[in-house]
């Protein structure tokens, strides 16, 4: 995409475990301050697409409550119940049908309201799966984390080593939740054990949260202060849990594919600079660079060792903390492109990354990362 | 194979008595409702707008906080209105004589819509655009049910 | 912008209960059958759009384990939801993904399961985070029911309030059932089929609450819609009269639970629906008519409650405000008329929730294709309009679809 | 976490609702059901690419064609993966504690290609052990017809 949507403002809350706020007004802050980021008013928005979850936000049409706090009374508003990455994704189609000019997007859930993990079991096949009790988001992530580390004989300390990376990285981000300065690998492996191989501290945090991001069509942004232009988008889906290959992110190498073929990017580890991926298991984030190019396939527990996606590496993923840092479902990929977004303006302040002029941000939906959504992102 | 017309059923729920919904309005509400006892009727005002928010609402449709508390009237308008038939309550009202009249009301002074019931008042009677009047109860409780019940004027 | 036209439709049969599938299984009988009508098979589609009201069906994400019976296999996918509207949302965001450029052929799905789960606690769970706000209030949850309207929810008070402002009667409620069960009777896939029915038998049913009876409501279905999207370009090779999407639009306007809840105060009348008449003028205007009432053909308002009907097809811009029921007097709704108002049977006869609004776009396309069957109306079908509604009284989608691209 | 209590700004509030739901499973995993009932493991293959779907599917997500043949499969498989549960998803949809942890494979039958998620119980689990079907000998329905798996000897 050359010019097309860019953009051009965000603003997240505070992610917190409590939040004293409702949703709503949580999705009030996050439009309000990402409508100054953008230098707007909510007049010049045309289109709003949010995305929330009717099982995380207990009531059917969840929609129905955020259309005045977005922003969207009397506009054109849509919901995509996926990741607000996805979303996101909705609104560019929206911009580039030409039919509107202005789109905000907007993810927000609090896990304080929701039994945090009943509606991930939900998404479970109910003829089968879901009533049987054994599987549910983290119980699977662990099956899949062990076909990944047997596969390519991952280790245990590899895949602490993201978190490890994640969580240090999160102290540097005064809105991520969970902060642990100078976390090491030995701390991460000797937190409280889930499913192994996945620990207290390899799983996200429960968090109350919202993200909003603001687009606009190439000749609205071209007169914006620091556009950040969408060069390329792809997404996919994949197979129920039980039907697919587990140790390999499929749908996400193909929603790169899609993406890079779009953004002109044929050599990923060297033409992206910063990556923000939606990991929300350790081991994810190590499934993902290999799916995303940045190494060879198997090879994604060499990549961290060697200390490139480190913040102050060749190729900095996740220097905002990523998903293991602060999780509001439905505003965790939204935030990738928020983050991403804010690395190529320089606006990261503590956890800046230099020089940033392409960065990526990844999204996903469904249990073992079943949808995935791939950005690049760029400035001038 | 032998094609079934009805196969089994795999039980289950949406166990939401686990869900904890938040709300400003739950505190706004001690307020509004501190308030019925002097029979007064408050509601939220929007800096941005204007608009008077009655019950006060935490959010405007213009992004705006509605900060302003400002008395509003005890008439209003109807602006819209049912009764109650045969399977209100789930049926339970049948055969139970006079139907209920609700209606949707506009305080005078506030831009928002609330329910009251007009006890006793024959259907044939309501009309969209009439006015009506608080019944307050000689000693308010401070609950919304002072203000539940409104005659027509 | 490119032009995006409809090249295949499917639906399921909609029924009361479906106890021999599963609710994959009943969504790809309408994903077939819109391959099939389209003359494409799933490796020709590059993209699914998709969406149901989950709270019926009480299953989160239902594509992660069901997609694979509708041939979505690694394909990009999107989940859109928005209530009643739904469906629509669905068929919109599937125009919005061709017309974006970033797709070129793509399937809409949409569904809904009600025996799975129990439709009265579905919809409840609209509102259930809102009574949680009124228990702030105080108010008595025993005169909850009768002020969300007993089963009938607030369609009551939109129904006494365009009635007042149209003079609308319940004898006009009594012969739009009529006229869409009719309708549907001659529609394979509909629901409710009643030959022969006359206002009188309407009249008759049970009063649920003032003014709607249970000849005015519609019923709960199983069932499932698809509609295929493609280019002009590929339309064009793929069917002599494919039906463009000349323009889609939606517009929200505030949830209404009346008052008390403080977060739905209800500024605006349920029986005004300015939102339907907004996203109407923009949809008109992107579709490049000028005079909707001559222009358009065919209605597909989506109306599950007799009245709606009539209140739809003025908010559409069909007729002025409290026309309406004297257009319906003159018989040009029915499908010999001038303006036939849905000839599928609409909501009122058939309604699986999140497939309603996608089936009234399908609908309109198929009249516009010439594919409707023995309910095909007798005129050509030229410009039609399919609607969507739903949310808290609160949201409102649009499609106008042609025979000819925008131009 | 989820006090009921009032903080600042914000109440919170439940109510003690549930909604229901049944879902029917179909005719292929009635199939399947009706199978296990004489601990039999019917699986659905596509005709046309000859993939064996463990539980049944009635369309091939590859071929978009029903899977019209059945198959028998054998008891026995190989464990893909397994994880040794320490915690469960308790009513409240938190993590509780296991008093000790439990074993959950995701094994691939015999002649399947798809995979199915069960207990495990051995002593010196391993990645690519070879199992067999426990049956459970007082079965509620089908979902708990299998038991668990167990290592061939």
């Amino acid at each position: 995409m050359n010019k097309e949507v860019a953009v051009i403002g965000y603003a997240q809350t505070l992610y917190e475990e409590d939040a004293d706020a409702s949703r709503e007004m949580l999705t009030l802050r996050a439009a309000r301050e990402a409508l100054v980021s953008a230098g707007l008013k909510r007049e010049d928005v045309s289109t709003v697409v949010t995305a929330t979850n009717d099982y995380l936000d207990g009531r059917t049409i969840s929609n129905m409550r955020t259309v005045e706090p977005s922003g969207a009374s009397q506009k054109d508003e849509s919901k995509v119940e996926m990741d607000g990455a996805f979303a996101a994704l909705y609104a560019i189609m929206r911009i580039l049908s030409g039919f509107h000019d202005v789109a905000m997007v907007i993810g927000v859930s609090l896990a304080s309201v929701y039994a945090t993990y009943l509606p991930g079991i939900m998404i479970l096949d109910p003829t089968w799966d879901r009533e049987r009790g054994l599987l549910n988001e983290v119980s699977a992530a662990a099956l899949q984390a062990n076909c990944y580390m047997r596969e390519y004989g991952v280790s245990d300390e590899q895949i602490a080593s993201v978190s490890a990376k994640n969580l240090d990285n999160a102290a540097r981000n005064p809105l991520a939740l969970r902060q642990m300065p100078g976390l090491s690998v030995e701390q991460v492996l000797d937190s409280r054990m889930l499913y192994s191989p996945i620990r207290e501290l390899n799983a996200w945090p429960a968090t109350d949260g919202a993200c909003a991001v603001v687009l606009a069509s190439g000749k609205t942004a071209a007169k914006a202060e620091k556009p950040v232009w969408v060069k390329g988008v792809g997404l996919c889906h994949d197979s129920y849990l039980t039907e697919r290959p587990l140790a390999v992110m499929e749908s996400l190498k193909l929603a790169a594919e899609a993406c890079y073929k779009q953004a002109g990017i044929t050599d990923p580890a060297s033409q992206i600079d910063l990556a923000e991926i939606h990991e929300n298991f350790a081991h994810e984030e190590l499934m993902a660079y290999e799916a995303l190019g940045f190494c060879e396939e198997g090879k994604g527990g060499e990549l961290i060792e060697s200390g490139i996606t480190q913040i102050d590496g060749g190729l900095p993923v996740n220097a905002s903390g990523g998903a293991l840092g602060a999780n509001a479902v439905c505003a965790t990929g939204l935030a990738r492109i928020a983050e991403a977004a804010m690395q190529v303006v320089g606006e990261a302040g503590d956890h800046q990354v230099p020089g940033v002029k392409t960065a990526l941000a990844h999204g996903q939906s469904g249990p073992c990362a079943q949808d995935n959504v791939v950005f690049i992102l760029g400035g001038d | 194979m032998e094609y079934k017309e009805e196969t089994t059923s795999i039980q289950g729920t949406w166990p939401l008595e686990q869900w904890r919904w938040k709300h400003e309005t739950s505190v706004l509400a001690k307020k509004f409702l501190e308030a019925l006892k002097d029979k007064k009727i408050i509601g939220l005002k929007c800096p941005g707008c204007g608009l008077v928010y009655v019950p006060p609402k935490p959010y405007c449709r213009c992004l705006s906080i509605p900060d302003e508390w400002v008395e509003v009237k005890d008439t209003a308008v109807i602006t819209t209105y049912t009764f109650t038939g045969s399977w209100s309550f789930g049926g339970r009202l049948e055969g139970t004589g006079a139907p209920l009249v609700i209606a949707g009301v506009m305080y005078d002074g506030s831009d928002t819509q609330t329910l009251a019931i007009l006890d006793g008042v024959d259907p044939d009677d309501v009309a969209v655009g009439k006015r009506t009047r608080v019944k307050w109860p000689e000693n308010p409780q401070g609950g919304i049910n002072d203000i539940m019940h409104s005659e027509l004027i | 912008m490119r032009d995006v036209a409809v090249v295949g439709v499917g639906l399921s049969k909609h029924v009361s209960k479906r106890r021999d599938v599963n609710i994959a299984e009943l969504v790809w009988e309408a994903v077939s059958a819109a391959y099939e009508d389209a003359g494409l098979t799933p490796g020709e589609v590059d993209g699914v759009i998709t969406g149901n009201m989950p709270a019926f069906e009480g299953v989160n994400l239902p594509e992660c384990w069901g997609a694979g019976h509708w041939g979505t296999y690694r394909k990009p996918l999107l989940r859109i939801t928005t209530g009643g509207t739904t469906g629509g949302s669905v068929g919109h965001g599937a125009f919005y993904a061709v017309a974006s450029g970033l797709f070129d052929t793509v399937i809409a799905i949409a569904f809904e399961k009600q025996s799975d789960g129990d439709s009265t606690a579905g919809l409840n769970t609209v509102i259930l985070a809102d009574i949680a706000a009124l228990l702030g209030f105080g108010v008595d949850p025993s005169l909850l029911l009768a002020f969300g309207g007993g089963a009938v929810g607030i369609a009551v008070y939109q129904a006494s309030s365009y009635m007042k402002s149209s003079g609308c009667t319940t004898h006009h409620l009594d012969k739009v059932s009529v006229l869409c069960r009719t309708n549907a009777a001659k529609n394979p896939h509909a629901h409710l089929q009643q030959p022969g029915l006359t206002p009188d038998d309407v009249a008759k049913t049970d009063l649920m609450q003032y003014p709607l009876r249970f000849g005015h409501v519609c019923p709960a279905s199983d069932g499932a819609c698809a509609m295929i999207l493609t280019t002009g370009e590929r339309a064009r090779k793929l069917t002599d009269r494919p039906a463009y999407i000349r323009s889609v639009a939606s517009c929200s306007d505030e949830g209404a639970l009346i008052g008390i809840g403080g977060s739905g105060t209800l500024n605006v009348d349920p029986g005004r629906q300015e939102s339907c008449k907004l996203a109407a003028a923009r949809a008109y205007e992107h579709a490049g008519i000028k005079d909707p009432r001559n222009e358009i053909d065919l209605a597909e308002p989506y109306a599950p409650f007799a009245h709606q009907l009539l209140m739809f097809y003025e908010r559409l811009l069909l007729c002025d405000e409290g026309e309406a029921p004297a257009v319906l007097n003159s018989g040009s709704m029915e499908m010999a008329g001038e303006l036939p108002v849905c000839p599928s049977g609409g909501v009122i006869s058939t309604n699986a929730i999140g497939a309603s609004a996608l089936e009234r776009i399908a609908e309109a396309a198929m009249q516009i294709m010439g594919r409707a069957g023995e309910h095909q109306v007798q005129k050509d079908v030229h410009k039609a309009v399919a609607h969507g509604w739903g949310g808290m009284v609160n949201l409102n989608v649009v499609a106008v679809l042609a025979d000819t691209p925008r131009g | 976490m989820k006090a009921d209590e009032d903080l600042q700004n914000v109440g919170r509030v439940g109510l003690p609702l549930a909604p229901a739901f049944n879902w029917s499973v179909g005719n292929w995993m009635e199939q399947f059901f009706d199978g296990l009932k004489e601990r039999k493991i019917m699986a659905s293959k596509c005709g046309l690419c000859g993939r064996v779907f463990l539980p049944p599917r009635m369309i091939c997500e590859r071929c978009f064609a029903k899977t019209e043949e059945w198959v028998e499969i054998p008891e026995t498989g190989t464990v893909e993966a397994f994880t040794a549960a320490h915690v469960r998803v308790g009513p409240d949809g938190e993590l509780a504690d296991l008093p000790e942890p439990q074993l959950i494979a995701l094994v691939k039958h015999d002649e399947a290609d798809t995979l199915l998620v069960a207990g495990l119980v051995a002593k010196n689990a391993s990645a690519g052990m070879r199992v067999r079907v426990v049956w459970n000998e007082t079965p509620s329905g089908a979902l708990d017809a299998i038991s668990c798996y167990e290592p061939m000897d």
